[in-house]
């Protein structure tokens, strides 16, 4: 999309314009229901556009300013700071990442396997380290546990365009190559159905598909320590059970371009408002962050003119 | 009356009448016609520069190999994971399209009555008229859930399912374009043959199929560009696994699906991936180029023959 | 007849080609003002060729190569400044086949006029009136103006296309076999029509049949492989021809 | 004289080498039954391919009827696109398809028909136009994808008009352009020869006669050919992907300049996150039956022009 | 020719319609074994599809409808019992325009036979060769059976025609003006060939040209309008009409 076109007028109180959102999936749904709300509710003549290419995907049309704001299951790395840099842009001064909601990172089976629904992280991280158990990466369930069928199992999950995947190889993994029979997919759709169809497959991904979909899957607890944790609002979170697989959600807002949208700025506001992220998020799979946060980014976005 | 004054109106209008817009208009229309010529020169022009810029990055070694992964940190553009998608779905829907649709173009122009034929061949087309967005809908949510019953081992996205879909998809298009070729065949080789005693279909497949075999071949090499270029279908129903495999249950990745994945996912400019799809779309478009040339050249030589 | 008549067309030393193929050969003939001057000759002679170059419609098939002059009231239609679409308005043309356009008896009519430029609605009445009476066919059409042409008889047809062709005022008018698609019926009104026109104007007509060019033409033009075998007046041709090919022709001993 | 004739035939006869004996095999009637019976066989086994080509619609119907049984009400037309599936409709994606429309048709109509009339009126021989018929035909059979990856390179960056409905218009437009070229030849070309010659032997230009009486002969077939193309254009959605349609926008578009959705656009996000909301499968289904009436209608109206106005001359 | 020949066709108050037009009016008319019959008449009056109904042919055509009986051998072709397939390959026919299949001519020739199950290659061969020699084409062609059968003249391919029909060992042959295609010479060729075709055939020929009714046949059958005028000994058509509209027609006074 075209962002930085259709400024919106300043004359009068009636905002209009389009405000233009991309990145991850696994946020979309929340900055969808936010949108939505916003527009609906606040202001009707803006156009706020959402889209899910992923977070990498998200942060590559970000960068030369193609979209307003940027969502993301995972920090803006390094690289992309480096980037933003290049376009002139200070990721101090200009760029204002605005955390969304916590998350937890699902491992999802599908709903006949009755032996791995309980794992140890171990157990998680281990399977799905390459040359772990095998040099051609052919696991065997019962390679992780021996009393487990010795069926190979199928690995899954989202591609490299996604923060998720990012989290996953990153945080989870520490960087140590994933099997390379694992299947990346660009749409969480597809993951979702290939699970719900096959006995022997695994895949991760947001809790919030995950809820969704507690019909066609079931989420492995995973053992941090301290006995089995099924993910969950009340387990996802900082110093809660789930704590180890739980990560936050951003999104990124240029200030210049709030500056000159007024229409953007004030989306912004609505996203950190009350009404905003900390009421939706538990309706999308996210557990809210402390209140105080979101008032510190309000106050913020207010102080600007 | 008035001739004599309409006579001088006339002439007069026509003596002094300039016929400007006749000069005019042949060269407006050449321009015209010029400028629908522009989308070719369009295509390939975009096609090639982008193109051009993935060849030069990318050596020839890694695009024919069977690694594609454009996304990862060690990103890998081989092609053959995308050829092969691309060949397994169009030979899966050609396994579907050719002998059904042949049976019923041998049907409508050897054995349906004329009346029949004229009701039969506007349903036939009907499934010609329907988007393929529909077409992928309808694999996704009936196809492969009816055919996983049948087939136990197949995955969820796989090549068979859209294959099937996209080979009835293309019926009508074999099943008319044959029936055209066949009833091209002069009638009255026909009767030669009804006159030795042939039953209706001895006459099919002892003269007419071989009489009209350079139309019948043209209508599947059609069919096959046609199959090769299909997008919606695949990308709803094959998945977007880069898969390097013969085995059509599971799945796999078309070179139009790979283009749909990619910009729907990253289509942001300047970047290797980017030029990639210009890549893939340039072998898409020479590869639709060539089979049209031979369909062409094909027919050409059947309009040639009586 | 033997009064001096002014000479609308005068062919000198016309040759014409389809490609390599010589289709009109040295062709010296004139016609004269208000007569009829029937052409005939057996089948792929050259009439049609010969009529349709009198207003150049032949030059709408590209491969047509033609020598020598047609003067029209003393200029030569072959010269640069003549403009087609000038000359065919003063020299109307009627096909073998009627051809009224896919539109309404009255529009088929103004056809003409209008595309010369007539917009007055009441004017444009005024010549479909005259024209049609002139045809001989405005009382059969009067109540139906509006109807589609093609819901006419053939017989009919011709005398709309005639009528048509009567709208623009020509000076002459090209007859392509004009009753050969039509029943006898037809034929004897559309001669009659021929005959009532002649005072106005100059008539060219091609036939087939002899006896359609006896009953109604002044002269006779036999055309025989390309070449006028013989021109003179129609009593003379079917007469005492002077060449044996004519007498050989009329007497239905080829062709 | 008759008697001479056969006379002569009896002189001239010629003598057959005696054949061998006459190659011993006989005609086996057991032998005709089976052939028949295998002929009327073939022709049971190859009805059903049209049989099957029948169920495989009524199928595909009936799925898609089905999943929309509840969900295909008046709201669901008039309503703005949603998260929630109650509150969802497709106002914005019926305008945007129609404002797709809006930007096709006239621009093939112009380039169409004017290339047809080139080809077919005024170069009918000749390298240009053999080389424009060549292309015509070439282009008929590119992928739409690539028409996609086209707009998303020339419209969409090159000339910066995004993702709006002109981009996404053009792009269209020039899918279809073959169609309509094709089907406006054919047109020119029924048009017979005796109706020029009419017109030019009343003293009509060229452009005259083309204004006057090709074009408005052909008509019905030019407008049978662009609504097929019409069509076919409004069922599109692989070029709209690669363009980049957002995937939820609720504005619905008020200029050629605005983002928008249409309706196979929906359809594929519908689809596609049948994961997050189960109902969206229904969605889908609902707009499809959508599309499909839009289709059919179309289609109706072709046919009707084409009989109606079918002329014999 | 007064000798008891068995009759071969008897044809009994046969009506044929093309959708409501009828072709065919109550024709009587039998055709004798060994014996030329021609059937002569002006175009349009139902000659082919006389002769196509023999065959039954003309059944290919979706809207025609007949009433009445041709007894083959005694049999009513129109039966319920009688098979098509099997009537045609006793009934054998050859047509106005040449139509070789798209083969070998060895492919053309075998093709009845190959349908009929035979496969032995010698016996193919044999029959091709019999065939060939019998329709005057072998010496032609023995050195080139497996081009394709368009490379041949238009001549030889009818006489290939013929061929392909006798390789069936037919009863009957019926031809539909088998030389108006075809020059004098190889008109001539053809005319020899059915002459000596007779002794073992029965033939039933169509033909436009009298002249060569006359010098081939040995009954002559007149249509007229779908009517069958006359019919007896081709020299008393020919010298003796009984039917003054036959007598018109020979003597060239219409048609
Ligand atoms: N368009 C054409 N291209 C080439 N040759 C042509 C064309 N039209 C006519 N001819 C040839 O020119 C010769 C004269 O044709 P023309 O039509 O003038 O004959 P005609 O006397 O009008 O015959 P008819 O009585 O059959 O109408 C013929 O040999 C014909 O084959
Ligand atoms: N397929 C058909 N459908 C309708 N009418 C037909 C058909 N074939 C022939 N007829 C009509 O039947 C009548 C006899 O036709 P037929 O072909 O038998 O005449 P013919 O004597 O063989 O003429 P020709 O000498 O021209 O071949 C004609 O009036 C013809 O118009
Ligand atoms: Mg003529
Ligand atoms: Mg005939
Ligand atoms: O889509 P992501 O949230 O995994 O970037």
């Amino acid at each position: 999309g075209c962002g930085t076109t259709n400024n919106g007028d300043d004359n009068g109180d009636v905002l209009s314009g389009t405000v233009n959102v991309d990145g991850s999936g696994t946020v979309y749904p929340l900055m969808a229901h936010i949108a939505e709300n916003y527009m609906t509710d606040v202001a009707p003549d803006v156009s706020v556009q959402v889209g899910r290419a992923g977070s990498s995907a998200g942060f590559k049309m970000f960068i030369p300013g193609e979209t307003d704001l940027s969502d993301a299951s995972r920090k803006i790395k390094d690289t992309e700071v480096e980037e933003l840099a290049a376009k002139g842009w200070n990721m101090d001064e200009q760029i204002m990442e605005i955390k969304l909601a916590y998350d937890g990172l699902t491992m999802v089976i599908n709903k006949d396997n009755d032996w791995a629904r309980k794992m140890t992280r171990e157990e998680v991280v281990n399977m799905y380290l390459s040359g772990q158990y095998k040099a051609d990466d052919k696991v065997l369930w019962s390679d992780i546990r021996p009393e487990w069928p010795a069926e190979e199992i199928k690995f899954y999950g989202p591609n490299e365009n996604h923060g998720t995947y990012e989290f996953f190889y990153e945080v989870i993994l520490d960087e140590q190559e994933m099997v390379t029979t694992a299947k990346l997919e660009q749409e969480y759709s597809t993951l979702v159905d290939l699970v719900s169809k096959d006995k022997n497959a695994i895949a991760f991904f947001g809790f919030g598909y995950y809820v969704n979909n507690q019909d066609k899957l079931q989420a492995v607890k995973v053992d941090f320590g301290n006995g089995p944790v099924e993910p969950g609002l009340e387990t996802i979170g900082e110093d809660l059970p789930y704590a180890g697989f739980t990560r936050l959600v951003y999104t990124y807002l240029n200030l210049e371009y709030a500056k000159e949208k007024p229409q953007l700025l004030d989306f912004a506001k609505f996203i950190v408002s009350e009404d905003g992220a900390r009421k939706l998020a538990g309706d999308n799979g996210f557990a809210p962050l402390p209140d105080a946060i979101h008032d510190d980014y309000l106050s913020t976005l207010e102080s600007i003119q | 009356m008035n001739n004599v004054k309409v006579r001088e109106i006339i002439q007069n209008n026509a003596t002094r009448k300039n016929h400007r817009l006749d000069r005019v208009m042949p060269t407006f229309f050449l321009v015209m016609a010029l400028l629908s010529v522009a989308t070719t020169i369009g295509i390939v022009l975009t096609l090639v520069t982008d193109a051009s810029k993935f060849f030069a990055s990318v050596p020839l070694r890694e695009i024919f190999s069977t690694k594609l992964a454009p996304l990862s940190a060690q990103p890998s553009y081989g092609i053959l994971p995308l050829l092969m998608g691309t060949a397994m779905t169009t030979l899966v829907a050609i396994l579907v399209a050719v002998p059904i649709g042949m049976a019923a173009a041998v049907y409508l122009s050897q054995f349906a009555s004329p009346k029949l034929r004229k009701v039969l061949k506007p349903v036939l087309e009907v499934l010609a008229g329907i988007p393929t967005i529909v077409y992928g809908f309808f694999a996704y949510s009936f196809v492969t859930p009816l055919l996983m019953n049948l087939i136990p081992s197949l995955e969820p996205k796989n090549a068979l399912s859209p294959g099937i879909v996209m080979g009835i998809m293309i019926i009508p298009m074999v099943a008319s374009l044959s029936e055209d070729a066949m009833n091209a065949v002069p009638e009255i080789m026909r009767e030669g043959a009804y006159g030795l005693g042939s039953t209706k279909l001895e006459v099919a497949t002892k003269v007419v199929i071989p009489s009209a075999i350079s139309g019948i071949l043209a209508s599947i090499v059609l069919a096959v560009s046609r199959a090769v270029g299909e997008t919606m279908i695949v990308t709803i129903a094959s998945g977007s696994t880069k898969n390097f495999t013969f085995d059509i249950t599971k799945s796999m990745q078309t070179m139009t699906a790979y283009i749909v994945e990619f910009t729907s996912g990253d289509a942001a400019s300047g970047t290797t991936g980017y030029y990639s799809l210009y890549a893939v779309g340039l072998i898409l478009f020479l590869f639709t180029m060539v089979v049209n040339l031979i369909a062409q050249y094909i027919s050409k030589k059947l309009r040639e023959e009586y | 007849m033997k009064k001096d008549r002014e000479i609308v067309f005068d062919t000198k030393g016309l040759n014409l080609w389809y490609g390599d193929d010589q289709a009109l050969k040295n062709i010296d003939l004139s016609i004269e003002e208000n007569q009829v001057t029937a052409i005939i000759g057996p089948s792929g002679c050259g009439k049609s060729t010969y009529i349709k170059t009198l207003n150049r419609m032949v030059e709408n098939i590209p491969i047509v190569k033609t020598t020598g002059e047609i003067l029209y009231h003393g200029q030569n239609i072959f010269d640069k400044s003549v403009r087609v679409e000038e000359l065919r308005t003063k020299v109307g043309m009627v096909f073998q086949k009627p051809n009224p356009f896919p539109k309404s008896i009255f529009e088929n009519v103004v056809y003409g006029p209008r595309i010369h430029g007539i917009r007055d609605k009441n004017l444009l009445m005024e010549i479909a009136e005259t024209s049609l009476r002139a045809a001989a066919l405005w009382d059969e059409v009067k109540d139906r103006l509006n109807d589609n042409a093609y819901g006419l008889s053939g017989g009919q047809q011709q005398r709309l296309c005639i009528a048509r062709c009567l709208a623009v005022q020509p000076d002459v008018i090209l007859m392509d076999e004009p009753t050969s698609a039509l029943d006898p019926i037809a034929t004897f009104k559309i001669e009659e029509l021929i005959d009532s026109l002649k005072k106005d104007y100059t008539i060219a007509i091609v036939t087939h049949s002899m006896q359609q060019a006896a009953r109604i033409s002044d002269k006779t033009a036999f055309f025989l492989l390309g070449e006028l075998v013989e021109f003179d007046n129609t009593s003379v041709i079917f007469s005492n021809p002077r060449d044996q090919r004519t007498e050989d022709y009329i007497t239905g001993r080829f062709g | 004289m008759l008697g001479v004739e056969n006379q002569r035939i009896k002189d001239n006869r010629i003598r057959l080498k005696k054949a061998k004996e006459k190659p011993e095999w006989t005609i086996s009637r057991e032998r005709i039954r089976r052939r028949i019976w295998v002929s009327a066989m073939a022709k049971h086994v190859f009805s059903l391919a049209v049989v099957f080509a029948f169920v495989v619609l009524l199928l595909l119907l009936f799925n898609v009827g089905k999943d929309s049984i509840g969900w295909l009400t008046p709201g669901f037309l008039t309503r703005n696109l949603s998260i929630f599936p109650e509150k969802a409709g497709i106002w914005g994606a019926i305008k945007g398809s129609v404002y797709l429309m809006l930007i096709v048709i006239p621009t093939t109509l112009v380039l169409g028909v004017s290339t047809a009339i080139y080809l077919e009126e005024y170069a009918s021989r000749g390298k240009v136009a053999n080389f424009i018929r060549v292309n015509i035909s070439n282009l008929a059979s590119v992928p739409s994808v690539i028409f996609g990856l086209l707009g998303l390179a020339i419209f969409s960056r090159f000339l910066g008009l995004g993702s709006s409905i002109l981009a996404g218009g053009l792009t269209m437009s020039l899918l279809v352009l073959p169609i309509v070229v094709v089907a406006s030849q054919e047109a020119v070309r029924a048009v017979p020869g005796f109706l020029r010659d009419a017109s030019y032997a009343m003293g009509a230009d060229k452009w005259t006669t083309i204004r006057k009486v090709v074009l408005p002969v052909a008509l019905p077939g030019i407008l049978t050919g662009s609504i097929l193309a019409m069509s076919r254009a409004i069922g599109e959605t692989a070029p709209l992907v690669v363009l980049g349609i957002p995937t939820l926008i609720r504005k619905i578009p008020t200029s050629i300049m605005d983002d928008f959705t249409a309706l196979p656009i929906q359809i594929y996000y519908w689809t596609l996150d049948t994961v997050l909301t189960p109902e969206y499968a229904n969605l889908a289904a609902a707009t499809i039956v959508v599309l499909l009436l839009v289709l059919f209608l179309m289609n109706a109206a072709a046919i009707i022009i084409r009989n109606k106005f079918q002329k014999k001359f």
